[in-house]
């Protein structure tokens, strides 16, 4: 195979530019063969090296006194006292999920589990952030429930609870599908496991399942002289084995209570390659790699193939000299492969051996830092002005409308398909503000969110960006927790065209900004762009996962109203903002307008006043306000707790606006009557704007008399049953 | 009271079972890994819930063939107290020492929810300390919950007292919305929800603890 | 020597996954399809040449694992 | 009219079910099981008495809902 002529034609299905493949030859001072042209080319993707975002990311704040381990390993890692960690990260599967939902979403969630144990961390929960078509379009139901479905497989058989996430529907995701999980895990931060090599002579061992030709790189099925069985173009869909990754969770922990381990990685995406690159690189070693050695599923596999699967639940490890018969016995104790490829080396070099023969030898560094990187140009997005978004005759209508519609109606229908109750610590459910999930055998508590609004970073990207990660600040603040550091997942279109990379580069500043001024830095992240078909790319999305903590979790704000007779709280100044809203865009079917602005300052200090409600236990029903607005939240509240609400707004706002504004920084408190006055004084005290605005009790919605009256029935049944009678149409097939 | 919680790949509800029993009962469970089969004497045995092997094939089929079920079945038949919480039902019924089977749930989604059910029997030393006809919330989370058996058994389980437990609605299409049975002689129970989780107001409710305490103290 | 079983729900089990896609294909306008029954196909690939042995085998590997007798029955074709 | 369609994985894709199975049975002391596969077998009842006609039909069903063929083939019976 090595003997395949590489032109001009091979190089671009492998999707490298010539002047890429230049650059090759240039950097090994040889032409490369077929194998190594291989490996160039996944090492240089998009996916691999970032090479279009390389340079903005860099810009981003990653550092925090609690953070152990920013952006560069395979996860995240934050201290949350007492000698514990947090490991987070969030990755993307839209590309596989939208060719085949359930095995692209599970195998989604594989991945990300992976990339969390992998640094030591018993995995404790997962999240997943979803963007489908719009509802009507025909794929719409038929891969939501794919993606929920395979979400769901895999995640409740590896027994690590999925507590929350985001779902969204718009056009612009018709061909283009996001599917973004995320694993939170815990470990003890004197246990935490890198995967820079070391120590030459140092046996590299590979463990989990075996290698088949799954996955291998979509360029490379051209080629005709591929496949022996070429009646049948090998899928590249990977298959996923969640009671294979559930043994290799189990096996990974119990080696890495010993000493064993110098360094681990797993094999995500460019599998075999991508992993002992990484490895060699940060080690700054050389690698040895038998490939006769490696466990195989099929036949005849050749180098280039081995090195290119992307077959899932593999890791890499680089183990002391020595151990290696007592890992062994673990792995066989699991009933898992275990096999020693390969050695370190002091060359700098990844050198491939099949059947006796040197079958690939490349320099480490020209691999990892002679990628390319490029600052694609790009134009800013045009700032809009803000625009009068009109009232509408029937309030009640609009607001069944809203809370019963695709965006913001229950997700139940989806969350009950999770088992978000295993492991016996998720305190609070699916359906708040943030998932809140103990910390084993303590009284503490992480609590977690996904957030972006797609609207806003499409009509002013840097507001975008301050919002999405502000938003998760928020509802993480809002059930009690402080919020300590971020993941996220940059979904984007094309960054080869302008306004896309414009968008990119908004984003990013207004993420940084708020990270910035809530000290609440980047721990870890991916980027998926390309997100575009026939020219039409996806709204940008950078979607981003917030990590809180909470020392006492018996202190925790749920939504629901919890008595009739509470007064009702709003923190935070309302303003008309209604440019790029929910109300505007789904009752009055535009989209124009400045979208809200976020005051990081603001944020802040309201946000902090309202956790100090709830850790010194004045406050235990908190909601944030977003989409939707004033309206929205209290409907949340009113229909989570089964009791009716009545309230008065007044001031110059129009009623519309009052009510389905999305200004930032607001939330919502519900309390004890005096409890309430001593939380009016305390704001006022401390030049917060606050308002009681009415009382809970009754069985309707209502504002303002009768501007607004809706029978509680009527509401919880519009925001229950959307989503199943939605997907009762979906076709189902067979499990 | 000594437990044990029988381990096997792919369990994933064993640490959460090892939890409630030592919060309960006070006394840590053994923890038996599938392979260690000759396992020292316990007053109780708990398969638990999880996807043991994967649940490929059908649910709970491989564990139920597996060396410490064979320790298992015999301790059962000597009238060891065992209870197999929903994987743990599933291997129950798949070696034969419950009747029936389960099913894949009727709508085909896993479902995990809390759900109302009735306590059928209280005359059992996994229910006494219930009432009767008590109704409790207890979660369920499972793909194959769907409990079959032909009409005759049925008839035969409800005449008998063997029914332990009704969803109040249904679930997942179980036969006459049986959630947990017994075996004749009573001292083996199968069951879909998880009592386990329900054992402390910070996880949703309580409702799960008497079937615990119902154990322990008819063991004591 | 390649086996072929079948594995199949017993007359008078109630079958969900057939149920759906009898539904489902209802709904996709596939009309007079009146009855759908969903099994499990199981190949293997023996080393037993003995075709007598190896059909004794296999049979007690579909009543020891492959099919739960309480609910299904198995057929198997041996080539 | 009687149709019976087999719906196995695509060489090449990983069949977690048939590892788990192989390894089941040797587990029980069944050796000399080289592979175990696991696909589905779906038998409907049909109206239609035209065998090309239910030929066609059926391929539709395969294709549309039946099989996933992105990973997976199908192979149809008419009786
Ligand atoms: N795909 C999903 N999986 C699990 N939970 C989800 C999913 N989508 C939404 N949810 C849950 O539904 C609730 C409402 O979500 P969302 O409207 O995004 O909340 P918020 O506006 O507070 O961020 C949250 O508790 C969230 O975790
Ligand atoms: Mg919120």
């Amino acid at each position: 195979m090595n003997d395949i002529q590489i032109t001009p034609e091979l190089v671009a299905e492998h999707g490298l530019t010539s002047e890429e493949y230049e650059r090759i030859v240039k950097a090994m001072g040889r032409e490369p063969n077929y194998t190594e042209l291989g490996i160039y080319s996944v090492m240089w993707s998009e996916h691999c090296s970032y090479k279009s975002s390389r340079f903005h990311l860099k810009k981003l704040p990653t550092e925090a006194p609690w953070v152990i381990q920013g952006p560069g390993e395979n996860a995240g890692v934050i201290d949350i006292g007492d000698g514990q960690a947090a490991i987070f990260k969030m990755e993307s599967h839209n590309h596989p999920s939208y060719i085949e939902p359930y095995q692209g979403a599970a195998t989604g969630v594989g991945g990300i589990l992976r990339d969390v144990f992998t640094m030591g961390a018993r995995p404790v929960a997962n999240m997943n952030a979803l963007r489908f078509g719009e509802p009507d379009h025909p794929k719409t139901r038929h891969l939501l429930a794919g993606v929920v479905e395979g979400i769901g497989g895999y995640g409740n058989c590896v027994g690590v609870p999925t507590v929350g996430g985001e779902t969204n529907f718009d056009p612009s995701y018709n061909g283009n599908i996001l599917v973004n999980a995320m694993t939170v895990g815990l470990a003890d931060t004197d246990k935490i496991f890198y995967c820079a090599a070391a120590g030459v002579g140092n046996p590299v061992v590979y463990v989990g399942s075996k290698t088949g030709r799954d996955g291998i790189h979509g360029a490379t099925m051209a080629s005709a002289e591929f496949t022996e069985d070429s009646e049948e173009k090998r899928p590249t869909v990977q298959v996923g084995d969640p009671f294979t990754e559930k043994l290799l969770i189990e096996a990974c922990l119990e080696l890495m209570a010993t000493d064993a381990i110098i360094a681990i990685q797993d094999m995500g995406a460019a599998g075999l390659t991508s992993s002992s690159v990484e490895m060699a690189s940060k080690g700054g070693v050389g690698f040895e790699l038998d490939l006769d050695k490696v466990p195989q599923r099929e036949e005849n596999m050749l180098p280039y193939e081995m090195m290119l699967s992307e077959s899932q639940e593999r890791m890499l490890m680089v183990l002391k000299p020595g151990r290696e018969e007592m890992a062994q016995k673990i792995f066989e104790k699991w009933e898992l492969d275990f096999a020693v490829i390969g050695h370190i080396t002091d060359t700098g070099n990844l050198t491939l051996k099949f059947g006796g023969e040197v079958v690939g030898d490349m320099p480490i560094n020209s691999l990892v830092e002679d990628a390319p990187e490029y600052e694609r140009p790009y134009v800013p997005t045009p700032k809009r002005e803000a625009v009068d978004v009109a009232p509408v005759n029937d309030l009640n209508k609009a607001v069944l409308d809203l809370v019963g519609g695709p965006n913001l109606c229950s997700r139940r229908w989806i969350w009950e398909q999770y088992d978000h109750m295993v492991m016996g610590d998720t305190i609070q459910r699916p359906g708040g503000d943030a998932a809140v999930v103990r910390v084993h055998g303590t009284d503490k508590a992480l609590a977690i969110s996904t957030d972006v609004t797609p609207r806003y970073c499409y009509a002013d990207p840097v507001e975008g960006g301050r919002q999405a990660v502000a938003e998760t600040w928020r509802n993480i603040t809002a059930v009690g927790g402080t919020p300590l550091a971020i993941t996220n997942c940059l979904n984007f279109g094309n960054p080869e065209r302008k306004d896309i990379m414009g968008q990119f580069v908004g984003c990013l500043e207004g993420m940084g900004e708020a990270c910035r001024a809530l000290d609440y830095p980047i721990v870890s992240g991916n980027v998926s762009l390309y997100n575009e078909t026939n020219g039409s790319g996806i709204l940008p999305t950078p979607a981003i996962g917030g990590v809180g903590v909470m020392k006492n979790s018996d202190r925790m704000a749920t939504i629901a109203f919890k008595d009739e007779g509470e007064a009702i709280v709003l923190i935070g100044e309302t303003k008309n903002e209604l440019g790029a809203s929910l109300y505007q865009r789904e009752i009055l079917g535009e989209d124009a307008g400045a979208p809200p602005h976020v005051d990081l300052a603001l944020e802040r200090r309201n946000g902090d006043f309202v956790r100090a409600l709830i850790e010194n236990g004045q406050v235990t029903t908190c909601h944030d306000l977003s989409d939707g607005g004033l309206i929205a939240a209290l409907a949340d509240m009113a229909i989570a707790g089964g009791i009716g609400v009545n309230v008065a707004v007044d001031g110059d706002l129009p009623l519309h606006a009052a009510l389905f504004s999305e200004t930032q920084a607001r939330y919502l408190i519900a309390a004890d009557t005096e409890v309430a006055e001593t939380i009016r004084k305390e704001a006022k005290d401390a030049g917060i704007p606050v308002e009681i605005i009415g009382a809970t009790g009754g069985d309707r919605l209502r504002v303002n008399n009768d501007a607004v009256d809706i029978p509680m029935s009527e509401l919880a049944k519009a925001h229950t049953d959307w989503m199943p009678k939605f997907m009762a149409k979906e076709i189902l097939t067979t499990g | 009271m000594k437990s044990a919680v029988i381990v096997f790949p792919g369990s994933n509800c064993d640490r959460d079972m090892a939890v409630a029993l030592e919060k309960i009962t006070g006394t840590k469970p053994l923890m038996v890994w599938h392979q260690d089969y000759d396992f020292e004497t316990v007053d109780f045995i708990a398969l638990p819930g999880g996807f043991s092997y994967g649940d490929y094939l059908r649910c709970g089929a491989m564990s139920a063939r597996s060396h410490v079920m064979k320790e298992v079945i015999k301790r059962a038949n000597d009238g060891v107290p065992t209870l197999g919480i929903c994987n743990g039902f599933q291997i129950l019924t798949e070696t034969g020492l419950l009747p029936g089977a389960l099913m894949r749930n009727a709508n085909l989604h896993f479902v995990c929810k809390d759900v109302a059910m009735t306590v059928e029997n209280t005359d059992t030393l996994f229910t006494k300390d219930y009432a009767g006809g008590e109704e409790i919330i207890i979660p369920v989370a499972h793909h194959d919950g769907n409990y079959f058996a032909d009409d005759d058994t049925l008839d035969r389980l409800e005449g008998e007292g063997q029914v332990a437990f009704k969803y109040t609605s249904d679930i997942n299409g179980a036969q006459r919305q049986i959630a947990g049975i017994t075996n004749a002689r009573g001292n083996i129970l199968g069951m879909m929800p998880h009592p386990e989780r329900m054992i402390e107001p910070a996880l949703g409710g309580s409702d799960g603890r008497k079937l615990f305490t119902s154990l322990m103290n008819t063991l004591n | 020597m390649k086996a072929r079983i079948h594995v199949t729900l017993k007359n008078g089990v109630l079958d969900p996954q057939g149920k759906a896609i009898e539904h489902a294909l209802g709904n996709m306008g596939f009309d007079g399809v009146n009855e759908a029954r969903q099994g499990k196909f199981i190949e293997l690939e023996l080393a037993e040449t003995d075709r007598e042995k190896a059909e004794t085998a296999v049979d007690e590997m579909c009543r020891k694992l492959l099919a739960n007798t309480v609910i299904e029955n198995y057929s198997i074709e041996l080539e």
